[in-house]
């Protein structure tokens, strides 16, 4: 074991793609997520992540240290440019399950039957949206699944996609019944690792330099974004009638994904 | 050196039991300490004779006779592996659960029997240790509670005549049962079905709920667990075994697909019911059910990944067997961190093993692909079930059964499971991989695979496990994990009692958040859940017409045979004249 | 005891006396002959006190007398003679029911041995009829079924029928299929072996489920000599040395181990004592249900051996026998009770003694030219 | 010549076995049991057995039938009010008999073998239908000696010897309070 592969792992996990750049990119997510779901006007919105950490940190610490290790864990799986962890090393299901332990570590904090429900039944969707791709390719690797280009592959690449943004808001919190304030620190550490593992697998990976890394950086934003825009219109008034069909929207989308998955794998199988 | 592996940890246990039996009649009564000393010993010595030894394959044949069969003894890597698998469970829980002195003799030689059933070089004496060892488990089950576990007595005599039966298919197919010598062909389709059916039963592995779980159920919980321990992985070892008997294959491909859908049925319905428990004791009782699922799952897939994994699988299975019944009560971080690392939260060995049970399946083929995503799904569902279990009441908390539970046996037990995690390597390198080498040859069944080997599935430097699909850098990513999570936490610790505060491990981080009342629902019903209820109640339903009735009254029927007397003796001798005469 | 022993010596004694050819003790009936002695002074130093233990030490010698020339001379004809004779000294012995009534099973199974044996030489479907009268004589013997006997709880155990079927017919029938084979024809063999496998299944399931379901407890235990039974016509029907094995040793346990604890429990259930709950009900109930290491494991073993070998849908009723007879294993071992003073060691004697029949069947086998 | 002798001591033997059958009393017992006795030696003589065996056979049976006939009453209670069923089972036993071992009746050994299977079937119809002691010993000596005549002379003199030590059972032990 060389202490030049422990300190690029310690870099992965601490710093890039770790816990630095998690809360860089949460910080940024949570200020435009503030704006734009929040009614605390723009002092609040930038200075609201700060003070939900500090509070997090003098009230459930331990909380707080596990998710951050989860995260962190889950964002040195994504295809990052530059990621000090070799792409062989590199594992879907330790992002997907490490995600989905950091949930579910916030959930044993703070309870709500309706919303712990959402949030299974949408896990689940996004399961279906992170391995349905896999199962076809026979790889776990995020950056060979982004690369993965096989027409006969793309619808489901494409609906598998779809499903994973619709997935988002409530992934990420935003949407749907959430216990009290107590999830909100939490959250600050989900941004970077979910958007950036949808943009992993979906998208073509980037250059290995720093404009690599800048465009992935960007795209994980912009795929928050979007997850954001996605929230705000599930709070709109006018979406009131839509918010109940979210989740079997969300059904119906992984059950749709499911069947275009078995249909591609018998077909690529008997030609 | 290879025969003291084999006997040294059983003669140890039954020294150890009859060291404590003695000490019951003496006081201070000490059995249980020096039960549990002798178990971690026998582990010690195990392990130490196991990694001292050229590790190969080796039997014995002392010439002698016990029951119907000659004596033949054999140590290998599959030996050694379910050998730890038992005794890691067994030692955690002889260590940390109440046991009076004749209790601890007795499971201790519940334990020996296991051992020495895993000793056997063939399939009989594997059948007749299998026997003896569920007797003595099941005397130690009433001896707790006077109420016999009748679906544990049914299942484990069913499960261990199916496999004499299997044994007794073997030697007249092939002449003999002795692992190391069962002509390749012997082993064909209904024997496989006959050992897996028993296999299936003896390890519980149903979709619904079988006697693993039922033994949660009972008042104590200290003879229910142990027999968990010790007969789920006895209950898989002839499924592996079977891979050398065919020299690395199953009978069919058909099998390999079946067993693999079981074990994905099995992990599934297991964590549908964990998700659905009333009380955090049936949560508990789901996560062995649950594991072993998934070991199947592996374990059907017929590749050498596969192998490997669902071997890793059973001893992260065996970790959970031992830690489940030591979670403490309430919601004090130990309690949460225990949970946690039984519902294959990383990086924990039981993540680790499902890790490769799922990646495993998804190199196998498209079909067992899917069978990854249930599995995955069961995964989920069962992290799910236990953050809602956090918010359980305990039923055995206050002076209830299992009070006393304290937090250090809790605490081991987890510490156990993430130190094998990060050490994953070690554990697949050195025992699961051989394990799997042995029962399938590089020659045999994959030579595009070329067989089990540790380049094909261990990275780089052997620091984590790399396979065609994807890897999982344990020992550098899981070892700096753990490692500033202890600094953390032992900081904050020192710094909590410098403030004069409670200690940490007995609060957060909920313990300051009030458990909602009444406890959380299910996230769904249970589909299916009420079927078999349903069924009994309408077999209990079915009525005959009156006048058939007495057809079916055994004391009827035999009330006309004994009074019958010498008229139904003619008449049967004459109808069976006449039927032999025709 | 002298007459035992005397047959015992039977190879130097014949030599001496002009009964060389009448009189031959097979290997497997010695070792019966003296596990019944033995069971004899067993029964005898565990028997509870309300039971008279003189009267019953004096009638169990007797019988094992009896016994002895039974299984020690060579012709069946003589043997259904002395049958009848056995039958009706012990009916004479005291008991609710009267005299002709006990005398019949034991003279039915003579009339049954006598004509078989006496038409076995026969041709067609009278020699077939022979092989079936021979075959229906050892069941006839047991007073199994379809040849019940009504078991009256209050008799005592040495005037009950349960004698005949736990004491008398052990050896008897071993001796009798070991006499009658050889003078068998392939037809014939095959008449006498498909009845006892076809009797010894419906005594399996029979007992099995009677045992598990009938209200009585005295009842019950015969049953599970029935069950025991069964197991024994099937390995004696199989002609395969394993199937004769498996027999041989389940009679040997119905002796040294079932009878015992018949006459163990016999006054509890009597009484209608509640059922015990104690660790030795349980350690009994396993002995009972013939779970490995105890003497029923390998009686059962070499039993799938031998009907694996004839046909595999055989062993499949013999596992579904095997697996009913759990059922009532328990229910019999809570009516021993827990026995304290000499019935607690005799009980414990009795578990002894299965464990080393479950433990070294091998040498037991040897013993027995097996 | 031997084949009339064997056929005359069969009938003999049916005869007296059905005396056996029909009678209520030890002393028609009695006569039935001498009757069988005799008609047996006849007609194993007949079928070439060693006449000394033959002659105990029948000495046996006499014997026997004594010792019933000394502790009988003055009646011989033969064919009984509802004896009926009893005729006519012997008769059918006889017939039965005949058309199923019937094969075997070309020689005087057949013929001896015949009677002997009569008399062990009635005798053990009688023994399973009664209660008494004495006439369930009747009917034990009767198939006891119909049984020995099935075989050789090792077999005949122990059916003789059977057949008293039977009757001596019944002096030896207690009487029986009626069931």
């Amino acid at each position: 074991m060389s202490w030049s592969a422990i300190g690029l792992h310690l870099l992965a996990l601490l710093v890039y793609p770790g816990v630095l750049l998690i809360l860089i990119v949460g910080f940024l997510a949570e200020g435009a997520a503030g704006l734009a779901l929040g009614r605390d006007g723009m002092r609040a919105a930038v200075s609201g992540p700060a003070v939900q950490i500090r509070n997090a940190t003098a009230g459930s610490w331990p909380l707080l240290l596990a998710a951050a290790l989860l995260t962190a864990l889950a964002a040195t799986q994504l295809a990052v440019p530059a990621n000090p962890l070799a792409p062989l090393e590199r594992n879907l299901l330790v992002a997907a399950f490490s995600l989905a332990a950091t949930i579910w570590l916030c959930w044993a904090r703070a309870w709500s039957a309706s919303g712990a429900r959402a949030s299974l039944v949408v896990q689940a969707c996004w399961l279906v949206a992170l391995l349905s791709p896999a199962l076809l390719s026979e790889t776990l690797r995020p950056q060979v699944l982004g690369a993965v280009a096989v027409p006969a592959q793309l619808p489901l690449k494409a609906m598998s996609g779809l499903l994973y943004l619709v997935c988002l808001p409530v992934l990420l919190l935003l949407a749907g019944d959430i216990p009290g304030p107590h999830l909100a620190a939490p959250r600050i550490l989900l941004w970077m690792p979910f958007c950036g593992l949808g943009v992993s697998v979906f998208l073509p990976p980037a250059a290995d330099d720093v404009g690599g890394s800048l465009r992935f950086v960007g795209a994980t934003l912009c795929l928050a974004l979007v997850t954001i825009a996605v929230a705000a219109l599930l709070r709109q008034p006018l979406a009131a009638g839509l918010r109940p069909l979210y989740l079997r929207l969300a059904s119906v989308l992984a059950g749709l994904v499911l069947v275009v998955a078995v249909v591609t794998a018998a077909l690529t199988s008997a030609i | 050196m290879a025969l003291a592996t084999l006997l040294l940890p059983p003669a140890l246990l039954v020294v150890a039991a009859a060291l404590s039996w003695a000490a019951g009649l003496a006081r201070p009564p000490v059995g249980r300490q020096v039960v549990a000393a002798a178990a971690w010993l026998a582990l010690a010595a195990l392990a130490g004779a196991w990694l001292a030894a050229a590790r190969g394959s080796s039997e014995f044949a002392p010439g002698l006779t016990t029951g119907v069969i000659p004596v033949r003894l054999r140590v290998d890597a599959v030996t050694v592996l379910f050998q730890v698998a038992v005794l890691l469970p067994a030692a955690l829980l002889l260590t940390f659960q109440r046991r009076s002195s004749s209790e601890a003799t007795r499971a201790a030689l519940a334990t020996a029997a296991a051992l020495g059933c895993l000793d056997g070089g063939s399939l009989l004496w594997t059948a007749i240790g299998l026997g003896v060892c569920t007797s003595l488990l099941l005397i130690h089950l009433y001896r707790e509670e006077p109420r016999v576990s009748t679906q544990f007595w049914v299942v484990q005599t069913v499960a261990w005549l199916l496999l004499v039966w299997t044994a007794v298919l073997l030697e007249s197919a092939g002449g003999t049962s002795v692992y190391g010598a069962i002509p390749v062909t012997a082993l064909r389709l209904p024997a496989f079905a006959v050992m897996t059916v028993a296999a299936l039963l003896c390890s519980g592995l149903l979709p619904w709920r079988s006697w693993v779980s039922e033994a949660w159920t009972r008042r104590r919980l200290e003879a229910g667990t142990l027999a968990i321990a010790l007969i789920v992985p006895l209950g898989l070892y002839p499924l592996v075994r079977a891979y050398g008997m065919g020299a690395g294959q199953w009978p069919s491909i058909q099998t390999n697909v079946v067993v693999a859908a079981v074990g994905t049925a099995v992990a599934l319905g297991a964590a549908v019911r964990a998700q659905g428990a009333a009380t955090r004791r049936r949560y508990l009782a789901e996560a062995v059910p649950l594991a072993s699922g998934l070991a199947l799952l592996a374990l059907g897939l017929g590749t050498p990944l596969g192998l490997v994994a669902a071997l890793t699988a059973i001893l992260a299975l065996s970790i959970v067997a031992g830690l489940a019944p030591l979670v403490p009560p309430g919601r004090g971080a130990v309690a949460v961190v225990a949970i946690a690392v039984a519902a294959g939260a990383p990086p924990a060995v039981v993540f680790a093993g499902w890790l490769l049970a799922i990646q495993a399946a998804v190199e196998a083929g498209i079909i067992t692909a899917f069978f990854g995503l249930v599995g995955a799904a069961a995964w989920l569902l069962g992290l799910a079930a236990a953050a809602r279990a956090i918010w359980l009441p305990d039923t055995s908390s206050g002076d209830g059964p299992g009070a006393g539970r304290g937090y250090v046996g809790s605490l081991v037990a987890s510490a156990a499971a993430i130190t094998a995690g990060v050490a994953l390597t070690a554990v697949v390198g050195l025992l699961a991989i051989p394990a799997a080498a042995e029962v399938m040859p590089t020659s045999a069944v994959h030579p595009q695979s070329g067989g089990v080997s540790q380049a094909a599935i261990l990275g780089a430097g052997s620091m984590g496990v790399s396979t065609a699909s994807g890897g999982w850098s344990a020992v550098l990513l899981a070892g700096p994990l753990v490692l500033i999570a202890l600094i953390t936490v032992t900081a904050a610790h020192l710094a909590r009692r410098r403030a004069a505060r409670i200690s940490v491990l007995e609060e957060v981080p909920a313990s300051n958040v009030a458990p909602p009342q009444p406890p959380p629902e299910p996230f769904f019903a249970p589909p299916l859940a009420t079927i078999p209820h349903d069924a009994a109640r309408r077999l209990r339903a079915l009525r005959l017409p009156e006048q058939y009735r007495s057809l079916f009254r055994p004391a009827l029927m035999e009330r006309a045979a004994v009074w019958g007397g010498p008229w139904l003796w003619a008449a049967a001798t004459v109808a069976l004249t006449i039927a032999v005469t025709r | 005891m002298a007459l035992t022993i005397a047959v015992l010596t039977a190879p130097a004694l014949s030599s001496l006396l002009p009964v060389r050819d009448l009189v031959r003790l097979p290997a497997p009936s010695r070792v019966l002959l003296i596990a019944s002695a033995g069971a004899v002074l067993l029964t005898v130093g565990m028997v509870p006190r309300p039971v008279a233990r003189w009267d019953l030490f004096a009638g169990g010698l007797g019988a094992v007398g009896a016994m002895a020339v039974l299984v020690a001379v060579t012709d069946p004809l003589a043997v259904a003679l002395l049958l009848i004779l056995t039958g009706f000294c012990c009916a004479v012995r005291p008991g609710s029911r009267p005299m002709a009534v006990r005398a019949r099973g034991p003279a039915f199974a003579a009339l049954l041995l006598g004509v078989g044996w006496g038409l076995h030489g026969m041709s067609g479907s009278l020699g077939r009829a022979a092989a079936l009268s021979l075959a229906l004589s050892l069941v006839a013997v047991g007073g199994l079924m379809p040849y019940l006997q009504d078991v009256d709880a209050d008799e005592p155990a040495s005037s009950s029928y349960l004698l005949w079927t736990g004491f008398f017919a052990p050896a008897l029938a071993l001796t009798l299929s070991l006499r009658v084979l050889p003078a068998l024809t392939a037809d014939q063999a095959t008449i006498f072996g498909g009845t006892l496998v076809g009797l010894g299944l419906l005594n399996l399931g029979w007992g099995a489920v009677g045992a598990w379901r009938t209200s009585c407890d005295a009842d019950a235990w015969r049953h599970s000599f029935l069950a025991d039974w069964g197991l024994v016509l099937v390995g004696l029907g199989l002609f395969q040395p394993e199937g004769f094995a498996a027999a041989y040793l389940a009679l040997l346990s119905i002796v040294m181990v079932r009878l015992p604890l018949y006459v163990l429990a016999r006054p509890g259930s009597l009484r209608g004592e509640p059922a015990a709950r104690g660790t030795l009900s349980i350690v009994v109930a396993v002995v009972l249900a013939g779970a490995a290491p105890f003497a029923g494991f390998p009686v059962r073993l070499l039993l799938l051996q031998a009907a694996t070998r004839v046909a595999w849908p055989l062993a499949v009723l013999l596992l579904a026998g095997m697996v009913l007879w759990i059922a009532h294993s328990l229910r019999l071992a809570r009516t021993v009770g827990s026995p304290r003073g000499r019935a607690a060691l005799g009980l414990w004697l009795t578990i002894g003694i299965s464990l080393a029949l479950g433990l070294f069947p091998g040498a037991l086998r040897a013993a027995g030219g097996l | 010549m031997t084949a009339a002798a064997a056929v005359a001591g069969a009938s003999l033997a049916w005869l007296g076995a059905a005396l056996l059958v029909l009678s209520d009393e030890r002393r028609g017992l009695a006569l039935g049991l001498a009757i069988l006795a005799v008609g047996l030696a006849v007609a194993t003589t007949a079928a070439g057995q060693d006449r000394l065996a033959d002659a105990a056979l029948a000495v046996g049976g006499a014997c026997a039938a004594a010792l019933q006939f000394a502790r009988g009453g003055r009646g011989w209670g033969l064919m009984p009010p509802g004896s009926t069923p009893r005729l006519i089972g012997s008769v059918v036993v006889l017939i039965v008999t005949v058309l199923v071992a019937g094969t075997g009746l070309q020689d005087a050994a057949g013929v001896s073998r015949l009677g002997a299977l009569v008399v062990a079937i009635m005798a053990t119809g009688r023994l399973l239908t009664v209660r008494r002691r004495w006439a369930a010993l009747g009917a034990g000596s009767a198939l006891v000696l119909g049984l020995g005549a099935l075989g050789s002379t090792p077999t005949l003199l122990l059916a003789a010897t059977v057949a008293v030590g039977l009757n001596l059972v019944d002096v030896a032990a207690p009487e029986e309070v009626a069931a």
